[in-house]
């Protein structure tokens, strides 16, 4: 695909350069403070299970004890692990419980051999904990051996969001019986925010269905048995997004789920979660998916929803480079990184959708190895489905024209329900038709030199280096703030979540990223 | 299962899609009228989702929900009530029983010329990976093309002595089907006496098949139909069974 | 007119298009079942043009008649029943009669974070080439954002004294929008008496603007409404008439 | 646009030199037959007007009775003005009447003086049809002048068809509104093989309107207005076509219809019409239509309802180019040669699309100069109304692609009725969303040299080389016989209207032809 656009290797550096520059105090900030979620992730790993009688996951309520107590600064892991030992608790849920119930209280210890011994048996669960990360992973190699990957670039990615996973589950295998690689099961509305991952089956989500590790695994078996029956490895998706980030992504590896919705910024503009939680979360999280060989999907898409897609395009392109630079630095490869964009353009602008080609070339261009994730039309979709599915087949186009690596399919019904059983059947004849009749038409597809399509992709590049030598200059927590993504502003001392971070202590000390950090 | 209920995105939620033209100009007036409609059609709630003026008149599109039950054990429609024959089981038994060859007249009638549809039936070609009448070799196949007028297929059926007349009709624009079909089995019946009428059978993509008795014909096929199909339907009404 | 139908291609003929799916494997009986349902919606003929098979389930789109008439007169809407004011007759009016700023306090409420319709209204920048009401000198706007708790909505409503209160919801999959419409309704009922309750509206793409009894507000407001409407509608609800 | 298939002027050059030869024979054959609907014309333009009780128009009776008298190897002419010279009648119709009753014979004058008086009345009153015909052609041009073309390319073309003229009125000023450039209104199915052209304002055809003398007039003074209201001159267009071909076009030309479909072989496949009948109607239809400035559509779509739109793809090409000499031997210009083409091969098809564009680029770079009419999707259209509105955008698009010239608005309910009001609206909007968005795409579209796009038109035009020099040894007639086109076998001994059709006396006289011959 590459050279359609013709664009300058050095430039390209230069922009590279510049987004690691504005990023790295952003990991520097990651690097030294923890959270809640952080805290409750490696406690998950490390074996906590099940939730008390109102839901309230045990690992919550050890956290908040240990919090309680000694404070996050430590690590949640020292203490705790020590605690097992003091209170002669072998099983950390049982501690959990005991915790909850006032029955044991956690300090750090004051001797170094127990400190030594702590860390060690945290080192040694929470390895556990990696270990079953790793055995998935092991298990998806297998699985893609012996099932097949799909045969067609893009990847079609489909949704189901009915909000009971037992609806999910037939509709996603019937999804993949009709052609879906991908099934990403939608979340309900308030999951993001809350501060804790519900437990169990769940059948009453709005608008999605709860990400809960059972409903993982319920869901993975399901998608197991479809791809057995069809001969094709089906992946899963979900969302390490919202104020449980860490735990999801570490839920996730251990379910051997095969794609996370994982954003470095899409928290904090569209949840008005904390800039500095996110980023912390976030980290933690990219390193959790890194070993689990898990793609990510970021949210360049959703800005396009709130800013004007010609006016923000080069605001794609910066977060992308930023996405890009976090995912590196936390341990993920190229072909981990389904960057988000998107076909929003308002389908009544003249030359609207050579500006579409020149954007999803321009990404596909400036990031060559990763799967890119290209988004459908949602924004300028309207009930009027029938020019809904126009407009789709066109997205599906660019998609194929530009080589994108993952196609979420467009909805015809987009602005009216969640999708029907039916609108995705239609959907997926309308992928189907694209990429049989014109899969390769880009072969025959060379834009002309200094023409139309170039000339808007050098545009774009050159307002995205302008926008991040700015950040540059003032800082990306400042740029959130000023509402340069999406048009929301998002001070870094405000947003949910916030008292849910710690400073690192001295003495802090986490045995997953010991374990992660590259 | 019995009663069902549309399905939208869960079981029983009864969710449809509608969408039609009212020749009233656009406005909120126009746009309850069109809820209106919906809720006659006994979509409720119904979610008016689209309005398009266009010029004096306004296109809409409506989702809702309908409380209709629908009762799959009261659906009527024609099963096929005759096996399937391989076209050797359809010589063999023509040959057995008949003892010489059937005679097969078809044609497009009335102003019709949409040939394609009894083509695909008659000619060699066939449709759908089936050969068509022709390629049976006991059938003898007359296909009089288009636009032939009912005296034309009437006097050729007689020539020909034909066992069963395929007539197709396409076009459906102000009921022509019907009238075309109407009128040439009334053309048999007043030219024939009862015992000597060919099979009447008439194919198109609109047809009701439960309309047979209705327009005076034996049978009707429909979208989809293939030869084989027919094939076995003639020597299911004309030859008696297989073997 | 007051009596209308549907319109195909002819005056009067009734004809509409319509897409289902059932719940039952396609065969002859599903394309019965899918008749049946077009006929209880009051289509006949209906015309079963397309059957595709998903699974176990099929999709259906129909063609057809309806008979039902539409009775324009009988149409029940919400009209626009006050003037609409330029910013210019809005600030004036508020001045005249309120002789202070009034106090409009809007978020998205429950889970839903669709936060584009609320702020289309409010925020500065506006919609469809208008302003929105931060730009109106007597009005005093808070914006909550999204996902806001009715807790902390009426908190806040009191704090800033509102004279009215803005609610939008776009999620109304579960009924979700009117769930959340009605709590709030009912917190505002409990938290303060009848005379110091600001005026409460709502607004979403899906709401049915003639259920605001039904759901306890003042006003409904809904798909491509713009902040004009909104601040007029304030002005005749709180401020009375113009001049 | 030229250029993008590198076509090699050589080869071109053979192709059009062998459709000259296959051509020829034909062209000979018209010259030196006539018809009755040619002599039925040159009377029509001579002034007969008006039908009798049961509807026949007079033209025909006059026609009967001069044939019974004399038959048709003079050319009717000659006796009809010696007869009203003779019979002291100077109202053609009135003759026309008359001869109806048994009132007049004809014969052809024995005198010298008496032929060329009556071919002097003659030529006089025939060329008070074509002054009509001029004066029409002038309107034209001033009225595109003062209202302007169409801003685009492609012409927007949409059709009308409810089968009762004070219908198609309204629909056809509200698609002129909607957008439309040019209306064409379909005629009933029974029409063509009509051997008379009814007359008057009608109300009942089947899935059309008949095409009368009335019926234009009514319409293009609809259109008038329209034009007038919107600035933008509306073209109107109807058929000659079937066994009234030559008349048609007369009154098409008297009240200025703008454009015609008429193909030199339609007639013969689709209708059964007898070949050299087509043959000698369609050279005189042609001349007129030449004279009036009309613009002929030609109907290689048809073709591939009924053959394979790959396999068949050459039989498009040759029928191009035999249409194409055919119209110039006639004095039509480049200008006014709406080839037809069509986007007919199957969506499921791998590669589909791509072929539809090499086919359509073909067509385009093989008649740089002609208005291309780009045809949509019919047969693989199916009640799947949203798949219908899909394959027509991507229908929508290789026409912008590939620069045609005239575009006939696809619907997406073609499988299942005459079109609604409402889907031409919605088939309108998508036309408009690429040309909008995609309408300056050729720029950037330059298919790789060498790559499938070239490939497959090279092998398309080599194929239709190699048809015509088939044609060339065997005969046009006989590869017509032979179902070379549409798969349809029409022997030319066969086929409706062959009783029609007179070879020529040495005295034909025809005074339309005289002035019209090149
Ligand atoms: C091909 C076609 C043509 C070709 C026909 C070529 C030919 N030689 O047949 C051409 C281009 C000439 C043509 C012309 C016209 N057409 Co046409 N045409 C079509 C088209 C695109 C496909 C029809 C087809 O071939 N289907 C494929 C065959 C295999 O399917 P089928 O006919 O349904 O047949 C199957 C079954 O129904 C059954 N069957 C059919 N007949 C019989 C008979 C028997 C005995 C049996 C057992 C079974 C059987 O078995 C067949 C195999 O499964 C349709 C649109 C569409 N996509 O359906 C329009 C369509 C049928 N045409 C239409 C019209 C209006 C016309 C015209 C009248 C337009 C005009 N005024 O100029 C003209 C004139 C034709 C005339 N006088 O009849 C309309 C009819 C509208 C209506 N419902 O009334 C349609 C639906 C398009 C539209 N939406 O406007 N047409
Ligand atoms: C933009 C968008 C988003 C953005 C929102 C960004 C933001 N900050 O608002 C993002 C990408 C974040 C998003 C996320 C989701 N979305 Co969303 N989203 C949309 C989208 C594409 C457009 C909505 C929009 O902005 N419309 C434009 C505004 C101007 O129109 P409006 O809201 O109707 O407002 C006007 C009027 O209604 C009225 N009005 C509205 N509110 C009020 C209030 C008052 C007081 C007044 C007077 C007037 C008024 O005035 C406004 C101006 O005219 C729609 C699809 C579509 N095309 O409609 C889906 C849609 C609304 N989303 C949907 C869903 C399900 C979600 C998710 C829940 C999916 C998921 N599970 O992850 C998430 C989570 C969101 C959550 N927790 O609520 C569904 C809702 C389905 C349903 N009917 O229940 C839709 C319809 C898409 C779909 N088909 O699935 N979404
Ligand atoms: C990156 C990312 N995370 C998460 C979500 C889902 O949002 P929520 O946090 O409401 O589950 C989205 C929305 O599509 C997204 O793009
Ligand atoms: C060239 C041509 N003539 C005529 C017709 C119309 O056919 P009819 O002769 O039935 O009016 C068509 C059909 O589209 C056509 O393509």
């Amino acid at each position: 695909m590459a050279g359609k656009l013709d664009l300058d290797p050095r430039v390209v550096r230069t922009a590279r350069r510049l987004a690691a520059k504005a990023g790295q105090p952003v990991v520097d900030l990651a690097r030294s403070h923890t959270t809640v979620s952080v805290e409750r992730a490696v406690l998950r790993l490390a074996g906590v299970r099940g939730a008390d009688q109102d839901g309230i996951p045990w690992v919550n309520r050890l956290v908040d004890a240990v919090r309680a107590d000694v404070g996050l600064g430590h690590g949640v892991a020292v203490p705790v692990f020590h605690a097992m030992r003091s209170a002669g608790v072998d099983d950390i849920t049982v501690l959990a419980q005991k915790a909850a119930a006032g029955a044991v209280r956690f300090e750090m210890p004051a001797v170094r051999a127990e400190v030594t011994a702590a860390r060690r048996s945290a080192k040694k669960a929470g390895g556990g904990g990696l270990k079953i990360v790793d055995r998935r992973r092991a298990e998806r190699e297998r699985l893609i051996k012996r099932h097949g990957d799909p045969k067609q670039r893009p990847w079609i990615y489909l949704i189901v969001a009915t909000g009971d996973i037992y609806e999910d589950i037939p509709q996603a295998q019937a999804a993949a019986r009709a052609g879906a690689d991908v099934i990403a099961v939608i979340r309900s509305t308030g999951q993001s925010l809350l501060d804790y991952v519900p437990e169990g089956a769940t059948r009453e989500g709005f608008a999605g269905t709860y990400a809960t590790q059972e409903n993982f695994r319920l869901m993975r078996a399901a998608l197991d048995e479809t791809s057995k029956e069809l001969g094709r490895y089906v992946r899963l998706t979900n969302y390490a997004s919202g104020l449980c980030m860490p735990e999801i992504a570490a839920l996730a590896g251990m379910e051997r789920l095969d794609m996370m919705l994982n954003d470095s910024m899409y928290g904090i503009l569209f949840r008005d979660i904390n800039p500095i939680r996110t980023f912390v979360d976030q980290r933690f999280s990219r390193q959790v998916h890194a070993r689990a060989g898990i793609i990510i999907n970021t949210g360049e898409d959703n800005y396009l929803t709130t800013a004007d897609a010609v006016e923000a395009a080069h605001t794609v392109t910066v977060s992308q480079l930023l996405n890009e630079f976090f995912a590196h630095e936390a341990g993920l490869e190229n072909w981990q990184l389904g960057l988000g964009h998107a076909f929003e353009i308002n389908p009544d602008l003249p030359e609207s959708f050579r500006l579409e080609l020149a954007h999803a070339l321009l990404a596909r261009e400036l990031f060559p190895d990763a799967p890119l994730k290209w988004m459908p039309p949602t924004k300028h979709m309207t009930g009027d489905v029938f020019r809904g599915n126009l407009l789709d087949g066109f997205f599906n186009l660019v998609g194929a024209l530009t080589g994108q690596g993952i196609l979420l399919v467009g909805m015809m019904t987009e602005a009216v329900v969640t999708p029907w059983l039916s609108d995705r059947d239609i959907a997926l004849q309308n992928v189907r038709y694209v990429l049989t009749g014109a899969g390769k038409l880009h072969e025959d597809f060379v834009p002309a030199p200094g023409g139309f399509i170039q000339s808007r992709a050098h545009e774009v590049l050159g307002e995205a280096i302008a926008l991040l030598e700015k950040i540059v200059d003032d800082s990306l927590l400042d740029a959130i703030a000023d509402g340069t993504f999406g048009i929301m502003k998002r001070p870094a001392d405000r947003g949910k979540g916030l008292d849910g971070v710690a400073k690192h202590d001295e003495d802090y000390y986490n045995p997953v990223t010991e374990a992660l950090e590259p | 299962m019995s009663i069902v209920r549309p399905y939208g995105d869960t079981t029983g939620d009864g969710m449809v899609q509608l969408s039609f033209t009212l020749p009233i100009p656009h406005d909120k007036r126009a746009e309850g009228a069109a809820i209106q409609l919906a809720n006659k059609m006994g979509m409720d709630p119904a979610l008016l989702v689209h309005a398009k003026p266009m010029g004096e008149l306004t296109f809409f599109v409506v989702y809702g929900k309908v409380s209709h039950l629908v009762d799959t054990d009261k659906v009527q429609v024609v099963e096929r009530d005759f096996p399937l024959l391989s076209a050797k089981e359809v010589n063999a038994t023509i040959k057995r029983t008949l003892r010489r060859r059937l005679n097969v007249v078809g044609a497009c009638i009335g102003t019709d010329a949409h040939t394609v549809g009894i083509d695909a039936i008659l000619n060699l070609k066939g449709i759908a990976g089936e050969k068509g009448l022709e390629y049976y070799s006991e059938l003898s196949v007359t296909n009089m093309g288009a636009q032939v007028s009912v005296p034309d297929l009437v006097e050729t059926a007689r020539e020909r002595k034909a066992d069963a007349v395929l007539v197709s009709q396409v076009v459906t624009q102000r009921d022509a089907h019907l009238q075309n079909t109407r009128a040439m089995s009334a053309a048999f019946r007043e030219a024939l006496p009862a015992g000597k009428r060919p099979l009447l059978i008439v194919g198109g993509p609109r047809f009701d098949e439960l309309m047979a008795a209705d327009l005076g014909v034996d049978r009707i096929f429909t979208r989809g139909t293939t030869p084989r199909e027919v094939a076995s339907y003639l020597v299911h009404a004309l030859a008696g069974s297989p073997s």
